[in-house]
C-alpha cells in the first residue's frame, strides 16, 4: 500500500456563491409520475430507491400524473392553494410588522408552504405535530386558530396566549395538535417518537408528525428519533425538510453530499420517500402514505422534502452575502403556490382572476387582524404580560422561592 | 410524613426493594405510568431495581431501552405531553450527560414556555455517589447540575423508608423530578467506614417500609438526628457518614436530611441554624460549584447574625474520582468530624 | 496584564473584532491553531467573529461545521488528541447542551485520566446572556455548569482589550477553556439602562486593543474599579451594571471583575471584602446553584470574621429568561443599587 | 382510510431466551467467498448490497476463498493465531484474578478475539485507535506493551502506568495508538473521526480507527461521528462490533431488527461492509481495504463486525438469566480462534502440537507476568498510586485551590 499520499481535509462547497450561480443539478431530480409506489405494507428495506429518487405527481404541463397522484377533489386543493396563499401573505406582512418593530424578529416560510398545508390535511384531528419553527403552515391552514392570536404571540402583548415568554413564532397550540416550538434544534423530533410511543402504549389511533430542518439532521437527536421509531415501530411520520440551507451553510455540511437525508431512514430500517417538497399534491399523496402505515402499525416513516428557502433565515440573515441573491429564481422544484394554482387553472377549477380576489381578501383579512392584534400592544410599546406572570409556570405550583422572589422584584 | 394508612403492613426492604415496590405500587394504581431504561425490561435492571415488573406488567409498560440517554428523556417528554407519566431510569448518574439537553432545554421548560399547555411529568431515576469502587464514570454526584436549572426537582432519599415514599410522591408530582439513588446505600447504611462489614437494611428502623401506597412529601427535609451545637446539612450517604462523625468527635450535631435538595425545605435549614449557631454542609460531590456553596450562600443570607463561625464545606475534592483513591476521595467521618471541631472553634 | 510589547500599536476595536483579532493572531502564529464552527467560515459567523478568516488561512484552517454541538466540541477532543489546538464557536451558549457530554466527561478528564498521555487544549467559545430579545434560548449565563467541573477553566471577558488577551491566553493554554463572550457587549459597554442609547467601544478605554500579540492571564481578576465601602464580585456585562449602581447609589464600591470564574484568582477577592466588609455578588444566571453562590460561600469562608452584612447576591430570577419581561428578568443596576444599599445597613 | 385499528408497541425480543434456544437464522449469513470485492474507490452508494451481505473468507472446509482472501504470509496468520491465543489466555487469568480480588472488575472479549488482533495487523505504526473496553486485543498482539504493566493498570497498584485514577481495563497507550478508554460509551467514536480529521488537515498519512459496541450505535455520537466522517471525508475506519448484546439487551433494542449497523453508513453516505467478525482473514482483509480507502483520501468506511460476545458482559454480570446459558456454542460463526487454527492446520502451517506448546508458553509467561505485578500490589492490599497523585493531571499546572486541598487531605 502506498503511504505516499498526503491527506487533506474535505470541505464540502456550494456549486454557487454570491456572483457565480448555482449548479442545481446536485439535486438528482426525477420526471413527474416516473416514481413508483409501493404498498403501504412495504418493508423498510424495500424502499431504498424511493430515499433516492424523486416522488412528484406535477408534470410541467401542469398535470397530475403517475401512481403517486392523489384523488383530491378540486375543492380540498382550493383549500390547500388558499392556505398557501394565506401563509404567504401572513408572513410577508409580519415582515413588514417586524420591519416596523412591532414584532423582535421573524422568520418566514416562503417557497415551502405546500409541505406544512398539504400534510395538515393529510393528518386526523387528533394527530400531533412537533414542528420547528417554520411550519406556521399547520396553523395557518386552520380555522380554529384566530389569527389576531398568532398576531399577540408575534407581539408578545398583553394578550399573547403564552405570556410573552417564547420568541416569536414559537407558538404553542396543544388544541391544534401543536407542539410548543423549542428554540433548541432537534430536541422535537425525538419527542415526536416519544408522543407516537405513547399512544401505541395507550392502544389509541393518534399519531405523531415530527419535523426537522436539513441542518439540524446532523443534531444527535436525529439519530435517536430515528433508532426509537425504528425499535419501537412508533406511528410517526419524520419529515426531512431539506430546503438546502441552514442559515449560511449548505445542506452538504449537514451530511447531503453523495447521499439523501431520506438515505439515513433506509439504513435505520425505516421505510423512507424522498419528495418534492413544492408539489402540493406529492406532498399530500406522500403524507397520507405515511399516515396510513403509521396508523396500521407498520411503524414510521421518514419523508425527505426537497424544497428551497426562499428567504432569508430570519429577519437577522442576509443570505446574499453567501448565496447568489437570485438563486431561488433559477431552483429547479419551482414555487409551490404558483404549481398548485397552475394545476387548478389546467384543470379548470380555478382561474387568474378568483386567485387575485382571494388574493386581496386575505390581505384584508390580515391587514385587519393586524389591527385588531395591535390594539392590546406590542414588546415596543411596553404593553406586555406583567412582570408576575413571569414567576408561574416554572413549577405546577410555585414554590417559596419563587414567591420570594417575585416579592423582592415587588410585583 | 403522610401516610395513606398507618394500619399499612410494614416490611424490611432494602432500598432496591423499596424503589421497586414504589414503582410496582404505582404501575398498579395508575395505567399512565410507564417504566423504560436500559435493561430494566427482561431482566430488571443491572441494580435489579425493576426485577420482576416486565412479568407482571407486561413489555408495554415495563421495556427496555436502546443505549440512548438523551432518547430515554426525549421520548419520555413526549409521553409526557401525550399524558403518560414515564419513570425512565438513567443506569448510572454519570451517564447522564447525554440526556442533560432534553432535561435542560426541554424537561424543566416545556409547562412554561407553553404556558401550562404541554407538560413534562417525568421521574428520572439514577444511582449516583461512589464508595463501590466505581472510577470517574460510576461514582458521580451531580445533583448541582440539576438544582441549577428552573423546573427541576432534585429529590435524594437516603433510606429505603423514605425511597418509596419520596419516589411515589415524585411520580404523582406534576414537574419534572430528578430522582438521585445513592448506590452505596441500596443494600445498606454506609457511615464511611469501608473497612467495617455491611450492615444490611433490616437492622436499620428506616428500613421497615409499608407494602402499600405511602408518600413522603416533597420540599420537606427530615431532622435525622437531634442536636443542638452544630447543624449539619446532608442528604444521602452523608448523612450516616455525618452520624458516624458525631458520635465519634462527640459533638452534638443536628443533621438535616434535605431528602428534596431543590426545592428545598429551608424552613427547617433556617430553623436549625439559628438554634445551632453553626454550620457543617456535607455532600459527595465535587466541592467547587457543588450545592454546598448554595447551602453556604443560603445559611449565611438567612441566619448571617446567628452564626458563630464560618460554615464549613465537606466535599470530595475537584478532581475526577478516581479509582484507586476511592477512600481519599470520599468525604468520610474522619473528615466530617474535622470539619465539626472548626465549626466548633472560636 | 503582560503585553509582549508596549510598542504595539492600539486601534479601537468592538469585542467583536478584539475576538476576531485574537484568532487572526494565533491563526498567523501557530499552525496548530484551527476554528471552526456553524456558519462561521464562508459566512464568518453569525456575530461576524470570524469574518474573513477563511478567507485568509483556507478553508481546512476556518471552515463550517455541521449543527452538533457535540461533533463540534468531540471532533474537537480527538484533534487535540492528534496535538492540535481547535478553537470552536457554538452558536450560543444556550446551545452547549448536546455537547455537554463531551464537555464533561472528555474533554475535562482526558488528561487526567490518562495521566497526560493524550490532552484536550480546546477553546470552546460561546455568546452568553441576555438583553438583546433574545428568549429563553438566545439568553442564557450557563457558567456554573462550567465551573462545577473539575478540569475546565472557565473565563468571561467584559471588555474588547480583555477579550483579546484572555482569547489568546486561551488558545495558549493546554487545558480545556469555556470562553463566555457576554454577547450584549459585542458592541459596546452596556450598564443595563436598555433605553439609553448604545455606548461603542469607541468610546471607552477598553476599547483600545493592540493590533498584536499579548495576552492577558487567565485565573487574574480585574479590580475594574477601586473603593472602600463594599466588594462587588461581578463578570462579563455586570460589571458596567454594577459601575451604574454605585455611581447611582452613590456607594463607593470596589467593583472585582473576576474575568478568569475558575481557577479563581482569590486572592483580590479576599484582599478587597476584608478591606470593605461587606459584599455583593451580581451574575445575570439564574440564581440558584449559580456561580454566585460558590462566591459566597468562598467569601464567607476566607472573610467571615471581616464580613459586617450578609453577602448579598443580585441574579437572574429561578425562571427561564422570558423575551417579554427581558428586563424584570435582568439583573439591573436599580436592584443592584438595592442590594448595594442592604449590604450598607446594620 | 381505516381508522379502527388500535397501535400498539413493538417491543423487539430476542429469539432465544434462558429454557429457551436461539434461532440464529435472524443473522443472514453469506456464504464463504460469495460477496463481491469492489475496488476500494468505489463510491459510497454502491456498497449498499456490501452493508447488507456477510464478507467471508473461511470457508466450512477451512480454505480461504473468493475476493476477499487476502495474501497474507503464514507467519503473519501465525503471529495473528498467536496473539488470539494469548489475548483469550490473558482474559482467563484476569477473570480469576478478579474472583481472586486482586482486580476490582474485568472485562473479558472471548469470541471477538479476531477483530482488534487482525486490524492491528491491518493497521501501521502511527495509525491512532479509538477502542472501547473490548479491545484489548490491540494492546495485546503488540510487543512493545508489557503484560506486566498492563496487569498493574488492572491492580490498580504503585506502579499502575495511570496512577490508579481508571477502572481496570481502561488502558491508555498513546505509543501503542491507543487512545484512553472512556467509562462513557460512543464518545471515542466522534473523538476518531477528529483525529483523523486533524491528520487530514496536517497533510499527515496516519488513520485513525474508531470501535463501538452494537447496543452503543444507539447514542448520539455514532450519528455524530457517521457524520462529520461523511462531511470532511475523514480518514477514519469506523468499527461496530456487533456482538449480539449490550449487557443483557439483544441487539434489536439497538435497532438491528430488520436492518443491519453496516446499513446506517451506507445512509449517511459511507462505504460500508458487513464481515464475518470471527473470520480472522475476512478482518483483515476488510481492514485492509478500509484502511486503503483512508489513505487515498476516499474518506471513511463503516464495518459492522458480526460475532457474539461469548462471555459475561463483566465480572459484574451473568448473561444466564437473560439467554440461554448454551447460546454460544450454536453462535453459527464459530469461535475464531479454532477456525484459524483449522486454516493453518489445513494449509499445512500448523499442528495441533504446536497449538498445545504455544498455549502452554503463553499460561507460563501470563503466570509469570501475574507474579511479577502482584510484587507492586492491588487494590485489595492497598499498595496504590498515592493519594497526593490524585489532585495531578487535572489541569496541566496545579491550580491553587488543588494545592489547597492537597494540604487540606494532609497528603
Ligand atoms: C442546538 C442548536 N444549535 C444551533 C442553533 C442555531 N440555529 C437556529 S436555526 C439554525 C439553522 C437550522 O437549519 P435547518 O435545520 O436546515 O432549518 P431551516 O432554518 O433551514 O428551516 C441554527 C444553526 C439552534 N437553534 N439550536
Ligand atoms: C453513556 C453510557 N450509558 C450507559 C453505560 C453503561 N454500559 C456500559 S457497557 C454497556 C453495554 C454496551 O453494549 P455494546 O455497545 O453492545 O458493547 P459490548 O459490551 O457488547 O462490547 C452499557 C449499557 C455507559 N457505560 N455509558
Ligand atoms: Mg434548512
Ligand atoms: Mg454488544
Amino acid at each position: 500500500m502506498s503511504r505516499s499520499e498526503h491527506l487533506r481535509l474535505h470541505v464540502p462547497e456550494p456549486s454557487g456563491r454570491p456572483g457565480h450561480a448555482t449548479d442545481f443539478s446536485y439535486l438528482h431530480l426525477s420526471p413527474a409520475g416516473a416514481v413508483r409506489r409501493p404498498p403501504v405494507n412495504t418493508a423498510a428495506a424495500a424502499t431504498a430507491d424511493l430515499a433516492r429518487s424523486l416522488v412528484r405527481v406535477l408534470d410541467d404541463d401542469d398535470k397530475a400524473i403517475g401512481p403517486w397522484a392523489p384523488q383530491l377533489e378540486a375543492d380540498a386543493l382550493r383549500r390547500g392553494l388558499r392556505a398557501m396563499m394565506k401563509t404567504r401573505i401572513f408572513d410577508a406582512r409580519m415582515l413588514l410588522a417586524q420591519r416596523q418593530k412591532k414584532i423582535s424578529f421573524y422568520m418566514q416560510c416562503l417557497g415551502e408552504e405546500a409541505i406544512a398545508i398539504a400534510q395538515a390535511m393529510a393528518l386526523e384531528p387528533g394527530d400531533m405535530c412537533f414542528p420547528t419553527y417554520r411550519q406556521q403552515g399547520l396553523l395557518l391552514s386552520r380555522d380554529d386558530i384566530p389569527l389576531v392570536e398568532l398576531m399577540c404571540q408575534l407581539m408578545s402583548n398583553e394578550i399573547d396566549p403564552i405570556k410573552g415568554r417564547q420568541l416569536p413564532v414559537m407558538y404553542s397550540y396543544k388544541r391544534a395538535g401543536f407542539f410548543s416550538v423549542s428554540g433548541n434544534l432537534a430536541t422535537q423530533f425525538v419527542q415526536a417518537v416519544g408522543w407516537g410511543m405513547a399512544s401505541a402504549i395507550k392502544g389509541d389511533t393518534k399519531i405523531a408528525s415530527g419535523w426537522i430542518g436539513d441542518g439540524a439532521t446532523a443534531e444527535a437527536d436525529f439519530h435517536t428519533a430515528l433508532t426509537f421509531a425504528h425499535v419501537y415501530r412508533a406511528p410517526v411520520i419524520l419529515n426531512v425538510v431539506n430546503n438546502q440551507w441552514a442559515i449560511s451553510t449548505f445542506q452538504a455540511i449537514a451530511g447531503g453530499e453523495g447521499t439523501t437525508f431520506a438515505g439515513r431512514g433506509v439504513g435505520c430500517g425505516i421505510a423512507s420517500l424522498r419528495v418534492d417538497g413544492n408539489d402540493f399534491l406529492a406532498v399530500y399523496a406522500a403524507s397520507r402514505w405515511a399516515a396510513e402505515r403509521a396508523r396500521k402499525n407498520l411503524g414510521p416513516t421518514l419523508i425527505e422534502w426537497v424544497t428551497y428557502r426562499a428567504g432569508a433565515h430570519s429577519t437577522s440573515d442576509d443570505p446574499s452575502k453567501y448565496r447568489p441573491a437570485d438563486d431561488y429564481s433559477r431552483f429547479p422544484l419551482g414555487d409551490p403556490i404558483a404549481r398548485l394554482k397552475q394545476h387548478l387553472v389546467a384543470i379548470g377549477a380555478w382561474s387568474d382572476d378568483e386567485h387575485e380576489r382571494v388574493e386581496k381578501a386575505l390581505e384584508a383579512e390580515i391587514g385587519a387582524a393586524m389591527k385588531e392584534a395591535e390594539r392590546h400592544g406590542t414588546l415596543a410599546d411596553g404593553r406586555v404580560p406583567s412582570a408576575a406572570s413571569m414567576f408561574e409556570d416554572v413549577y405546577k405550583d410555585m414554590p417559596e422561592h419563587l414567591r420570594r422572589q417575585r416579592q423582592q422584584l415587588g410585583v | 410524613m403522610s401516610h395513606a394508612s398507618d394500619a399499612l403492613r410494614k416490611t424490611p426492604m432494602t432500598m432496591i426493594e423499596a424503589l421497586r415496590s414504589a414503582m410496582d405500587v404505582m404501575l398498579a394504581r395508575d395505567d399512565n405510568v410507564i417504566v423504560y431504561g436500559q435493561d430494566v425490561g427482561y431482566f430488571g435492571g443491572v441494580f435489579r431495581c425493576t426485577e420482576g415488573l416486565q412479568a407482571k406488567y407486561g413489555n408495554s409498560r415495563v421495556f427496555d431501552a436502546p443505549i440512548s440517554e438523551g432518547g430515554i428523556v426525549g421520548t419520555a417528554v413526549g409521553m409526557g405531553a401525550y399524558g403518560l407519566r414515564p419513570v425512565v431510569e438513567l443506569q448510572f448518574a454519570d451517564y447522564m450527560y447525554p440526556a442533560y439537553d432534553q432535561i435542560v432545554s426541554e424537561a424543566a421548560r416545556l409547562r412554561y414556555r407553553s404556558v401550562g399547555d404541554f407538560t413534562a411529568p417525568l421521574t428520572i431515576r439514577m444511582p449516583c455517589g461512589g464508595g463501590i469502587y466505581g472510577g470517574q464514570t460510576h461514582s458521580q454526584s451531580p445533583e448541582a447540575l440539576f438544582t441549577h436549572v428552573a423546573g427541576l426537582r432534585t429529590v435524594m432519599p437516603s433510606n429505603p423508608y423514605d425511597a418509596k415514599g419520596l419516589l411515589i410522591a415524585s411520580i404523582e408530582n406534576d414537574d419534572p423530578v430528578i430522582f438521585l439513588e445513592p448506590k452505596r446505600l441500596y443494600n445498606g447504611p454506609f457511615d464511611g467506614h469501608h473497612d467495617k462489614p455491611l450492615v444490611p437494611w433490616s437492622k436499620h428502623p428506616m428500613g421497615e417500609v409499608p407494602e402499600g401506597y405511602y408518600t413522603v412529601p416533597l420540599e420537606s427535609a427530615a431532622v435525622y438526628r437531634a442536636g443542638a451545637q452544630v447543624t449539619v446539612l446532608a442528604y444521602g450517604t452523608m448523612v450516616f457518614v455525618s452520624e458516624a462523625a458525631a458520635l465519634e468527635s462527640s459533638i452534638d450535631a443536628e443533621i438535616i436530611d434535605l431528602r428534596s435538595l431543590w426545592p428545598l425545605d429551608l424552613d427547617t435549614i433556617v430553623a436549625s441554624v439559628k438554634k445551632t449557631g453553626r454550620c457543617v454542609v456535607v455532600h459527595e460531590a465535587t466541592r467547587t460549584g457543588g450545592f454546598g456553596g448554595e447551602l453556604a450562600a443560603l445559611v449565611q443570607e438567612h441566619c448571617f447574625y446567628h452564626l458563630e463561625t464560618p460554615i464549613e464545606r465537606v466535599t470530595g475534592w475537584d478532581t475526577p474520582y478516581p479509582h484507586a483513591q476511592e477512600w481519599a476521595y470520599f468525604p468520610g467521618p474522619a473528615r466530617v468530624a474535622a470539619a465539626l471541631r472548626r465549626a466548633m472553634e472560636a
